[in-house]
């Protein structure tokens, strides 16, 4: 096995696969450092393409790489240099001649295959264990919506300014998606995109907890329902010129399946009834993600509650079936 | 240690390269450590070879 | 009074941008503070707290602004801005963690009792540390290849007389002390010692000892080419003599491809003064000299393990060449596997990212069919000799020529998708396959071939036909990716899945003899 | 059998680790510093000329010609400078050290530090406190007064209390201050405390007036670094003899005039080898930036030369700050040190190490081996003559200084014939 040269070089470690697939096809593409924090740096390409090199303790995300570069070494990058894929899975920064090799990553994919075995909705004690979890948190995202969705305080008593400007417009949203009425969700959508604080807005990583659910949900349950799936387009399309760039990314993913390695693993779990690795999934969300994780965790909540009454229903309407 | 002193011992590993190979070690509670690996001089040949004379001394 | 400013480039995630915004909003004299990206609707925002100013009509969502409402006697815009660089100056985050030494030297000195050096640097600086290894009495295993044969040599005599193991160069498989090293599985502990010159040939007999009950005391690697007349047989000359002495151990198992004719007189010689017995598979090399040693030859990786087991028992010993499964279940999976092809489906496509794996199927399969591949059993049996797809195909896809510029298949699943990709098609009746799992592989190879075939399934479905598609998995249930779930998984895919490597190459042959009588 | 190598850096480890600097008095520059004169104005790093030396070394210079009395404004202080009547010299070349400008003058006072062991001696003056001060560059009417008043009050009193103590053992101090949480660079606070505490009954004694006495304690108590001007020289007495041990591969000078970076290694005497002087990564204060901020300055660094200083960092956890870290991270960097030096040290033991010696004694060959560049923790003056301070940092002399050594021992060994 080829292992390579190692002047001024870092490894990556692991490469997301829709990653791979496009510098498989290309001879060279020219990234520009677009930010930069302290686990992971996102490059931008002539083609508006975002992807995301990280250090070895942050997710794996969709168009990302893992790289062995421990945390005390700064990253090599400052914003806008800009970064060089060479045609033989190696990245080159000219301006510094460092190397990122992807030979020897690991490939990653960035969606989730079906479970095995019945697929089932979310749990009661799944739902209950996320709430619990956002109640006792009080992030300062739009997550602190969940305090008095059903009542359960007054939205005065909330701190986040962004959370109690955005209540409404949020219980709207899940009214309209509750109702099945696309249309009416896609009117909502457009007061949601890009809301909140942070690079990717609080409301961004909300909405791609519905967009991640409904997706799968449709597509493991084999159905192939049209105008669920031109709604979910329909959010990106907005998402394009409302949002951060970064936050444009996530969205596009997710409606494609793909997201962050943890974002992945609470949707599996609550497939799965794994109610262990949900715990772990959660920690893990909040961690990586803080408030973000915090919003996607809110957003999950909501979705995956709807899920399950749609499912209650459909029950319903079988049973009577059965006896007719 | 001879060969059949290290089957007595527990296994006490230095990773040097692919750092998958010590996560994974880490992952089963191996004590192990993994060398931040750079070859000598950062790869500069002029440096590596006067330190290798003198190290040849 | 109300201000605004705005920065491009600027980028933070929301907890920090919270976090600072508190903490602005508690110096005297501000009323309101908020910064965040300019979205429309984070400007909305400010806009309905009366906080818009014409600083932020051109703000487009990728700048960040910071909005305040204050009472400029007791605070100006800019105490505001200084804080806020002051606070994100202050978040720069800890960079604590465990300690990474640079060197060898001093990786010693942090990890008190090290014993054994694990090498995956590239070749040209490799050697070098592994020496130092030795020489500082470390017992060293090395993944790193493009070694020179004069290196390696060097290395291994070093190793030999210092009583050291140097497994490697390009040494891929080892269990030290129940420590899976680099490409292992997750075998039981028990007291069969093997001793491999390859690295999947190993690992199939360890999953295949564990299956059957037993486990392994200790699984020595010596990388590829140490049974070369260069290197002298050196290591697996070590690694037997310590077998021979380790009490754990009452079975030894060797593996390796046919060595070179002095080498094994070495070998053989000192098999016969073992007070243990000894197994050996020289896959495909010659039974006699292996039976006049007083040890045992086998037919197969699958039949080195089922042996090595029988002789810990105390059972009998025999060649095994048949199935797990009863006649008549193996005679109906095969003519149920038959009946779902139209006639002009006629050939094999095997694809493995298991060297010795693929070894093991050519060198059973080529002598019934004309089966081409880049490790043929004859030169005229060359990939290159078959132009297009009319024909038996046998590859092993880890090998240089489909790697160069990508991982190994075992690590990357990739190279094998496009091989289904290209080299399945509608004369294509039977697909055979190897799944490596463990640590150091993918951490789904099960799934990968899942999707493959369904893929190909959808492609010839198009042309109203079928595919049989034969496989096995080299792994364990312990192993990371668990083998119940990946045999199920390529059973979700109707993959039929067989016991061993063996097992599943002797299926092939009998779908491929029904198919050509 | 030891390569000559090996033997080499055993004999220079011998002297650092049993060096013994003592205080043993004051006196006044022209007096005792080895080639003071009126006309020479030493200085901190490397030799440089007028026209290279940047902001704040320039302004200490204008500040100490203006001391002197040889001239009576910047202008003529400028010009003066300028005109070649004025000789320049690093304070190395005279046993002695200065922080940031270390811009050192005929007419001032002086800490005479002696390494008993080895009986050289080393010179630095005294600490002039925060503020506007002639070492970050600024000259006011308010630096010369101050400086005069160090001249005039402060050191006769510190000279008599000093005679009436007797010697002060400064590696005891050092020492003991390690275990209080000062690394002796940044960090003085303990070590000033203990140094007060030590003298205090001997300035008491002094036949200076009872107002003088408290204008010296207040001084004092209000000068945290008023240490670093004593473990400045006892490092420099302790590296001095370093510097005359042939073959030794082990650095005992690293120094910066504001421009540039120097070091000098054992066996190569009394070269310099130097590189571009950084710009520090430090925590600005409020309302500074790195745009504000001078190249690295100053002969501060001898004490990480000597193994404390930033090699110690871990036993000052309470500095960490200065680089936005965490205790974890001053352990880190510590711990990095061992990697590029031969020894740990047997005297300054550090507690959050379990006691480990702090690193001392950096090869030049282990620092291009690794590619670790010594930690050095320092001040940032502002790069305009005048301002002062304006933040605290890390900062690493540049890789090329130690290539370049290198480089040039492997030709002195090859010149002698010493290599095969």
């Amino acid at each position: 096995m080829m292992i390579g040269s190692f002047d001024r070089t870092i490894h990556a470690v692991q490469m997301s696969q829709d990653l791979h697939d496009l510098l498989l096809h290309h001879e060279n593409i020219v990234f520009r450092v677009h930010s930069i924090f302290r686990g992971s740096v996102n490059l931008l390409s002539h083609a508006e393409e975002l992807m995301t090199i990280a250090r070895t303790d942050v997710d794996m995300m969709p168009m990302g790489i893992k790289v062995d570069l421990p945390a005390h070494i700064a990253w090599p990058f400052e914003v806008d240099d800009s970064v060089v894929y060479n045609g033989q899975l190696e990245f080159v920064i000219p301006k510094n001649e460092i190397r990122i090799r992807l030979r020897n990553a690991r490939v990653w994919r960035p969606t989730l295959s079906a479970p095995s075995g019945e697929i089932a909705c979310a749990s009661e004690e799944a739902l209950s264990m996320i709430k619990k979890t956002l109640l006792e948190l009080d992030s300062g995202g739009v997550s602190s919506v969940i305090r008095f969705i059903n009542g359960d305080a007054r939205e005065s008593s909330c701190t986040s300014i962004y959370a109690r400007f955005i209540s409404g417009d949020i219980c709207s949203f899940i009214d309209a998606v509750e109702a099945k009425d696309w249309e009416r969700s896609l009117y909502q959508t457009e007061l949601l995109v890009g809301f909140g604080p942070g690079l990717t807005p609080s409301c961004d990583d909300f909405l791609a907890a519905f967009i991640l659910s409904l997706h799968y949900r449709n597509q493991w349950n084999h159905r192939d329902d049209q105008t669920l799936l031109s709604f979910l387009e329909g959010i990106v399309e907005l998402a394009n010129s409302r949002t951060t760039i970064v936050s444009y990314s996530m969205l596009r993913h997710a409606s494609a399946g793909k997201a962050s390695d943890s974002y992945l693993k609470i949707l599996e779990a609550l497939a799965t009834h794994n109610l262990p690795e949900l715990r772990r999934a959660i920690d893990r969300v909040l961690e990586f993600g803080a408030t973000s994780g915090a919003d996607f965790l809110f957003g999950i909540w909501c979705v995956q509650t709807i899920i399950s009454r749609w499912a209650r229903q459909e029950e319903c309407i079988l049973k009577k079936e059965d006896r007719i | 240690m001879s060969v059949n002193e290290l089957f007595k011992k527990e296994l006490k590993v230095i990773n040097m390269g692919l750092e998958s190979f010590y996560e994974e070690l880490r992952s089963q509670d191996v004590e192990t450590i993994h060398v931040d690996w750079k070859p000598a001089a950062g790869g500069d040949k002029k440096m590596a070879s006067l330190l290798g004379r003198l190290k040849g001394l | 009074m109300i201000q605004s400013i705005v920065r491009k480039n600027a980028y933070y995630d929301s907890v920090t941008l919270m976090l600072i915004s508190r903490e602005m909003k508690s110096m005297e004299g501000v009323e309101e503070v908020l910064v965040g990206m300019g979205t429309e609707l984070n400007l909305d925002l400010v806009r309905n707290l009366n906080m818009f100013d014409a600083n932020l009509e051109d703000v487009t969502p990728n700048d960040l602004f910071i909005a305040a409402k204050f009472n400029e006697e007791l605070v100006t815009m800019e105490q505001l801005v200084n804080s806020f660089d002051e606070q994100i100056n202050r978040k720069k985050e800890a960079s604590a963690g465990d300690y990474r030494p640079p060197t060898l030297r001093s990786a010693i000195d942090h990890l008190g009792g090290a014993n054994l050096v694990q090498i995956s640097i590239p070749g040209q600086y490799a050697a070098e540390e592994a020496e130092a290894a030795l020489k500082a009495g470390l017992h060293v295993m090395m993944f790193s290849d493009n070694v020179s044969i004069k290196d390696e040599l060097r290395l291994k005599q070093l190793a030999v007389e210092k009583g050291l193991l140097m497994m490697g160069p390009d040494c891929g498989t080892a269990i030290i002390n129940g420590v899976p090293l680099c490409f292992a599985n997750v075998v039981s502990k028990g007291r069969i010692g093997l001793v491999g010159a390859s690295g999947t040939g190993t690992q199939e007999i360890t999953v295949r000892i564990d299956q059957l009950g037993e486990g392994l005391s200790q699984v020595i690697g010596t990388g590829g080419r140490d049974l070369r007349e260069e290197i002298g047989g050196l290591m697996m000359i070590q690694g037997i003599e310590a077998l021979l002495k380790d009490p754990e151990t009452d079975v030894i198992v060797l593996v390796s491809k046919p060595p070179h004719p002095t080498v094994e007189k070495k070998i053989v010689d000192l098999v016969k003064q073992a007070n243990k017995p000894v197994v050996i598979d020289f896959i495909g090399g010659d039974a006699a000299s292996i039976i006049a040693a007083g040890a045992t030859p086998c037919v197969s990786l699958e039949d080195a393990a089922r042996k090595a087991v029988a002789l810990l028992r105390g059972e009998k010993v025999e060649d095994f060449d048949g199935f797990d499964a009863p006649e008549e279940e193996i005679e109906k999976l095969v003519s149920n596997a038959f009946s779902t092809l139209s006639a002009d489906q006629k050939y094999l496509r095997a694809l493995y990212t298991g060297g010795t794996l693929a070894d093991e199927a050519i060198k059973y399969l080529g002598e019934n069919y004309p089966i081409y591949s880049n490790i043929p059993l004859t030169p005229d049996r060359a990939l290159a000799n078959l132009g297009g797809l009319e024909g038996h195909i046998c590859l092993d896809l880890g090998e240089d020529e489909f790697t160069r510029g990508r991982p190994h298949p075992m690590i990357d699943p990739l190279t094998r998708t496009e091989f289904f990709k290209t080299h399945v098609d509608g004369s294509t009746a039977v697909v055979l396959v190897d799944v490596v799992i463990g640590y150091g592989s993918h951490e789904n190879p099960a799934g990968a071939v899942a999707d493959s075939v369904r893929d190909a399934r959808a492609r010839l479905k198009e042309e109203g036909k079928n595919l049989v598609v034969v496989a096995s998995v080299t792994g364990t249930d312990k192993d990371p990716q668990d083998l119940r779930q990946s045999i199920a998984s390529l059973e979700q895919a109707g993959v039929i899945v067989m016991p061993s490597n063996a097992q599943a190459v002797r299926l092939v042959d009998l779908i491929m003899e029904k198919m050509s009588a | 059998m030891a390569n000559f190598i090996e033997t080499a850096n055993k004999k220079a480890l011998e002297i650092m680790q049993n060096a013994q600097p003592t205080l043993v008095g004051m006196g006044v520059a022209k007096d005792v510093v080895p080639g003071m004169h009126k006309k020479l104005i030493m200085h901190a790093g490397p030799p440089i000329t007028w026209d290279k030396m940047s902001g704040p070394l320039r302004g200490a210079v204008i500040g100490g010609l203006i001391y002197e009395g040889l001239a009576t404004t910047p202008e003529e202080a400028e010009k003066l400078a300028a005109s070649g009547e004025i000789e320049f010299d690093p304070c190395h070349h005279h046993q002695a050290v200065g922080p940031m400008a270390g811009v050192v003058t005929a007419s001032m006072p002086v800490f005479i530090v002696e390494n008993k062991t080895q009986g050289n001696f080393a010179y630095c003056t005294m600490n002039e406190g925060l503020g506007n001060v002639l070492r970050f560059g600024a000259y006011g009417d308010d630096v010369i007064k101050h400086l005069k008043w160090m001249e005039k009050t402060l050191y006769p009193v510190m000279k008599q209390a000093l005679e009436i103590y007797g010697p002060i053992d400064l590696k005891t101090m050092i020492a003991q201050a390690a275990q209080m949480g000062d690394e002796v660079h940044n960090r003085n606070k303990a070590a000033t405390s203990l140094f007060i505490r030590e003298i205090a009954s001997s300035i008491v004694k002094t036949d200076a007036s009872k107002e003088d006495q408290v204008a010296v304690f207040d001084f004092l108590n209000s000068n945290d670094h008023f240490f670093l001007n004593l473990s400045m020289p006892a490092s420099k007495s302790a590296m001095d003899p370093v510097g005359k041990v042939k073959h030794s591969t082990i650095v005992y000078t690293m120094a910066r005039n504001g421009t540039e970076f120097g070091i000098r290694v054992a066996a190569l005497g009394d070269r310099w080898f130097t590189g571009p002087a950084a710009i520090i990564d430090g925590l600005y204060f409020p309302g500074y930036s790195t745009d504000d901020a001078n190249p690295d300055i100053g002969d501060s660094c001898i004490t990480e030369t000597y193994g404390i200083g930033g090699f110690a960092m871990a036993t000052a956890p309470a500095i960490v700050q200065f680089v936005g870290g965490t205790p974890q991270d001053a352990v880190n960097y510590t711990t990095s040190m061992y990697e590029i030096t031969l020894e740990e040290s047997t005297i300054y033991k550090m507690p959050p190490m379990n006691f480990r010696g702090t690193p001392t004694g950096i090869d030049i060959r282990l620092v291009v081996e690794t590619q670790i560049l010594p930690v050095i923790n320092t001040g940032i003056a502002s790069k305009h003559a005048g301002v002062g301070q304006v933040g605290a940092g890390i900062v690493n002399p540049p890789m090329n200084c130690f290539t370049d050594a290198l480089e040039a021992y492997v030709e002195l060994l090859e010149s002698e014939g010493m290599l095969g």
